[in-house]
């Protein structure tokens, strides 16, 4: 198990503020392209503020179906994601919506999907937690706890049986390292030296269950050892290094180095599932939660991004009005789509 | 008498067995969580603590391992599960292990264990979070299997599960939580294999499971209003299956109209529709009619759960076609 | 016709669907071993090496799950079992997955994935080795489910599960692989949901499912004997159904009974069963009669063995039966 | 991850030679009583001429059920099971004949269940693969790879439950590695620090297929550490190092200490099921099976205490015809006895 950066690991914790002091140069940011950087924000920013749309919109009960946002979570779908390219594919969990949007997937098809319109990404018949747009290598989502995980491990023998170079990744959860299916894939991949990235985005919790009740240990990432496949730490609020872990582990799959777990460590802001926050259930404390909203991943890339003079305030207002415009037209379109034809039921079964 | 909610009558069943037999502990995903399964394990952990009720890893398969080691070395392990579709990850330690380790020791070992899942529907929770998949478990020999529709039976059912010395499954239906009846205060328990005559009547028998129950007696009603008089009955238990109950009703009716929460091919309403068949021949008046999910998996959209899941409305529509012969 | 025994039928369907299609693969639990899998794919391993035939550990669940990711990459994986029993620990991958994928994306992508797995019988394997769970399977919307029961239906129905473009699961009986049969050497597709007619007759149906195909054509052979005709007829593949084809014949006959390698309750028997029963109302002279195992695990001693199994002669006692009304 | 003694772990290499040369003492043995040295001789020559009498009558046709023999296993299950009270648990394999008898089961049942008759220890209705006796604490086993690992951790949570000190055993070969339910278990116990022994006997192969196609490394013990417990590797072949890893480990969990994984590297030497050798089939080479047959643990034991002077020759020939007496007397028995009424199929089902 390795940690990819001194800060990595601890996240939440002191030694984890990203980015040097006003003036210094931002060492974490050398090497990598200003437009790279500029996409992570917009890829992060889209991921927001569709899911803060969603949570404003949710009480008019027109989106009926459980959602569970990612709200706080996008630096990892990012900093993955944008390391990969439209035919590397990935799997993922009743927690997808970043992880559609980060792989490409259109906000339109998206939020019909959401309203149950037949315009949905699944043509209104799988709803929040089972996104898909195979067309930017979204393969789609299990609402089972670890079910899609050993699907990433199938695409990737596929890949390699048809000569192709993609890389398969697997989002999954803290609790899915619960779940003997994902011991089963990573020791799978493991023996097959298989392109896959296990992505775990450790968020502390499963439902109200903190990792500790779950759980003998911390990490994540030290649950690969015993399959003997490399197992990372990142720092998940912070997209860059996410991008740059993700980028070593794609590069190293796409030679045949094999598959590599990578633990994103994280935190959900808002309620397991629904729009709100969940302070008041007691299972988690204000000053946690504080920590965590202090190192959100999005305005601090902003900050960060402006301080290092890639991403100037006046560019990035034009960015966030470009991506507000983005949200507002998928939530329109998802509103004026017809809902499904009753005789779209029987479609699509065998 | 007095009224509980069902869940309220689970959460009285779960505390009671737990009070007169220090054996019953509860596990699973979420079940010292105050909005955690309904609320129908909430109480039982304030009342006995987190040594008798306790929080679970996601590891349903090795769960109902343990829950049948627990059991063999004399306890009885109450395993909760949020949704029945995780059971299907638990069927080779269901299936292989709890309904047969007693018949494959010759009877040395038995394996008390009660396994509570939900069966959820609506709000667009979809495939994998929907399903009714009674049918599966109610095929292997060595389980039993109740639904209860009613708090009363509820109670009387899952305190029966709770003092039994084998495997029983327990389903319930998401929509039952919030529906009061009387609930008696005092222990009892619900023998299974007997159904009961929920409503009576002469003109058609309606057999209804889980939910379905629910459905029947709007259906019942609504029929009374044009003259004709259903007998709506509620088997309760799967397996065993009070098959008399319904072959005698529909002997007296003529008529059988068989309504079921799961999938219609292969389901439950397949082998009560077979038994009557064998049992009732010459008695019946009319075909019997099955009323059951299409053979599709849940869809997600609002739009398409309506058309999906049959009622109140298609039980009226059987029992006419019934009566027209 | 040239003769082939069950087994080379089915290697000679993988072999030549291997051939004709190179994103046939396979993979399971010994399929390079030359004893293993009863050599149904050791052939295609020598043929087509270990790149597109191998070995595998034994994580069921995930090479499940595996077989589901390889399906919607565009190959279609042919994932072999020992025993179908073991998949009982892969039917969240199945059920919830392999089944569910394509309707849950809307169609956007499809699980052409073929399952074969072995029912086994005899030498005291006992309960967890000797399952015959295809109504587990048959109930599940999204699977297809075959189960041919001559050399020339093993390679007919495989050939088409592996040219399908949808999860099938194919299951076979130890008891059939040395039974030879006429099998055309070319490839041919046997379609899904259309059973046959295995031996014509005028006085009873005998609706027969896999290795209980051969013992109502025993019971036919004995009760023609005593001047009885019977119709035998073999569904072939059970999800779908060929109720339409069952209910000519029983509609015809007037008389019904079906014969399944599985368990009574809530089984394959039921089904067909209930459908028989409100297809053919008032064309039916006796009661349908089921012939299917005892609602009891597999016992291990030879001595139970005998009891446990239904073979020719319970067909013949049900057809006497149904002949007396 | 622990290797018992510098000898353990590399079993069946040079340096896996158990004992000294002549004359030299025998430090393995130090402070073990003569008299438990005595009863591990005896109980793994009780399982070995079991088993070779089951091979030798198997032709008959008379044993009607699938037998997986343990011949040259012996080491394992002894040394385990002697580090337990008859209070303590054990649930096992398809394997389960060693595991049966090493905890104390009854010959006369057993080879009566494996004749399939009504005086059989499960009534005729089990067979080889679910030999049972929890008169001894030997609480069944399991047909399907893995399936009864669980099980000990639930036999160990309800021990602790009753408050007695009781420790559960887990056989299982290393294929049950391979599943997901072994990991989920390990964690659990890890979890819970429940005690219980899980006890890997690692014979390189599953079936006809060897560990190397089935997994990224060799070390089943090095699968612990991913669960947050112990994983201790001992030569499989030496009774005495492996009852001296269980004695540790039994001890440690009595006391609240936890699980640990223990690893018995060791080998068979018959076919996987059935009474015959099988080096034709090919998977397995000559050289091989003669390294570890000239590491045969019951005659090595025998040499060695022995040489030791715990257990003269003379004592030694009087043990085993004692032995060969039971042995002789369970076949007579079984052969002897009844089969099961008819009736029997309908008893003990719910
Ligand atoms: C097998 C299974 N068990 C339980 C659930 C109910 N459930 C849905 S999400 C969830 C928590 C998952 O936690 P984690 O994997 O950490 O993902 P997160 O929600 O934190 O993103 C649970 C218990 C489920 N969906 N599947
Ligand atoms: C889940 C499952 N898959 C496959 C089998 C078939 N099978 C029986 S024993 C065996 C090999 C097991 O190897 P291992 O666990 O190393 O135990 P060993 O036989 O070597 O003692 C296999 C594959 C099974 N019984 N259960
Ligand atoms: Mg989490
Ligand atoms: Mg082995």
């Amino acid at each position: 198990m390795r940690r990819a950066a001194v800060k990595g690991g601890r996240a939440g914790s002191r030694t984890a503020r990203r980015g040097p002091g006003r003036g210094k140069a931002d060492a974490g940011l050398r090497g990598l392209a200003p437009a790279l950087l500029v996409d992570l924000y917009v890829t992060m920013r889209r991921i927001r503020r569709a899911e803060e749309t969603i949570a404003a919109l949710y009480p008019e009960q027109e989106i009926r179906c459980p959602t569970h946002l990612s709200i706080g979570q996008e630096a990892g779908a990012t900093g993955v994601c944008l390391a990969l390219r439209p035919t590397d594919t990935a799997v993922s969990t009743h927690r997808c919506h970043a992880h559609y949007i980060a792989k490409g997937g259109d906000l339109r098809g998206m939020f019909a999907e959401l309203y149950g319109r037949a315009t949905g990404c699944c043509g209104g018949k799988g709803g929040s937690m089972h996104l898909t747009a195979p067309e930017v290598g979204m393969l789609g989502a299990s609402a089972i706890v670890a079910g899609s995980v050993p699907l990433a491990v199938g695409t990737a023998l596929a890949a390699r049986m048809a000569g192709a170079d993609e890389v398969a990744v697997a989002f999954f959860g803290d609790a899915a390292m619960e779940q003997g299916v994902t011991h089963e894939s990573l020791a799978l991949a493991a023996l097959r030296r298989l392109p896959v990235l296990f992505v775990c985005e450790n968020n502390l919790y499963a439902t109200n269950t903190p990792l500790r009740t779950r759980q003998a240990g911390r990490d994540m990432a030290a649950r690969a050892a015993s399959h003997w496949l490399p197992g990372v730490i990142v720092d998940g609020n912070d997209v860059v290094a996410v991008y740059r872990v993700a980028k070593a582990a794609v590069e190293r799959a796409r030679r045949g180095g094999g598959p590599t777990l990578i633990e994103v460590k994280t935190y959900r802001f808002r309620e397991h599932v629904g729009p709100n926050y969940d302070i008041d259930l007691g299972y988690r404390t204000q000053v946690e939660l504080d920590r965590w909203m202090a190192r959100e991943p999005v305005g601090g890339l902003a900050r960060r991004l402006e301080r290092a003079g890639v991403l100037p305030a006046a560019r990035r207002v034009a960015l966030d009005t470009q991506v507000e415009a983005e949200v507002a037209d998928a939530v329109a379109f998802a509103k004026a789509s017809p809902f499904p034809e009753p005789a779209a039921l029987f479609a699509d079964v065998e | 008498m007095r009224q509980l909610k069902y869940r309220e009558a689970i959460d009285e069943a779960t505390r009671q067995a737990m009070a007169k037999d220090e054996r019953v502990f509860v596990m699973g995903v979420g079940v010292d969580d105050p909005k955690g399964i309904f609320g129908t394990t909430r109480g039982a952990f304030e009342e006995f603590g987190s040594s008798r009720v306790f929080d679970t890893p996601l590891s349903e398969a090795a769960l109902t391992g343990m829950g049948v080691g627990a059991a063999m070395r004399g306890f009885h392990p109450l395993l909760v599960h949020a949704r029945n579709d995780f059971l299907l990850l638990t069927m080779d330690q269901i299936a292989n292990n709890a309904a047969k380790w007693r018949y494959m020791c010759g009877g040395k070992l038995k394996v008390p264990l009660t396994i509570r899942a939900i069966i959820g529907r609506g709000w667009g929770q979809a495939a994998q979070h929907s399903q009714s998949l009674q049918a599966v478990f109610a095929h292997v020999p060595g389980l039993s299997v109740i639904m209860p529709a009613t708090p009363a039976d509820a109670k009387g059912l899952l305190m029966t599960a709770l003092s039994s010395d084998g495997p029983v499954i327990c389903l319930e239906h998401r929509w039952l939580y919030d529906k009061s009846g009387p609930v008696p205060e005092d222990t009892y328990y619900t023998p299974l294999g007997v159904g009961s005559v929920v409503r009576p009547g002469r003109d058609v028998t309606i057999v209804a499971v889980s939910h379905m129950v629910l459905e029947a007696l709007q259906a019942a009603e609504a029929l009374a209003g044009e003259g004709i008089e259903a007998e709506v009955i509620d088997p309760r238990t799967l397996r065993p299956l009070d098959s008399a109950l319904i072959c005698r009703s529909a002997a007296r009716t003529g008529r059988l109209v068989i309504a079921d929460t799961g999938w219609r091919s292969y389901g439950v309403s397949a082998e009560i529709a077979a038994r009557a068949a064998e049992e009732l021949w010459g008695l019946l008046k009319a075909p019997i009619r099955r009323v059951a999910l299409p053979e599709v998996p849940t869809p997600g959209s609002s739009a398409l759960e309506t058309p999906y899941y049959p009622g109140a409305r298609e039980i009226v529509a059987a029992v006419k076609q019934s009566l027209e012969g």
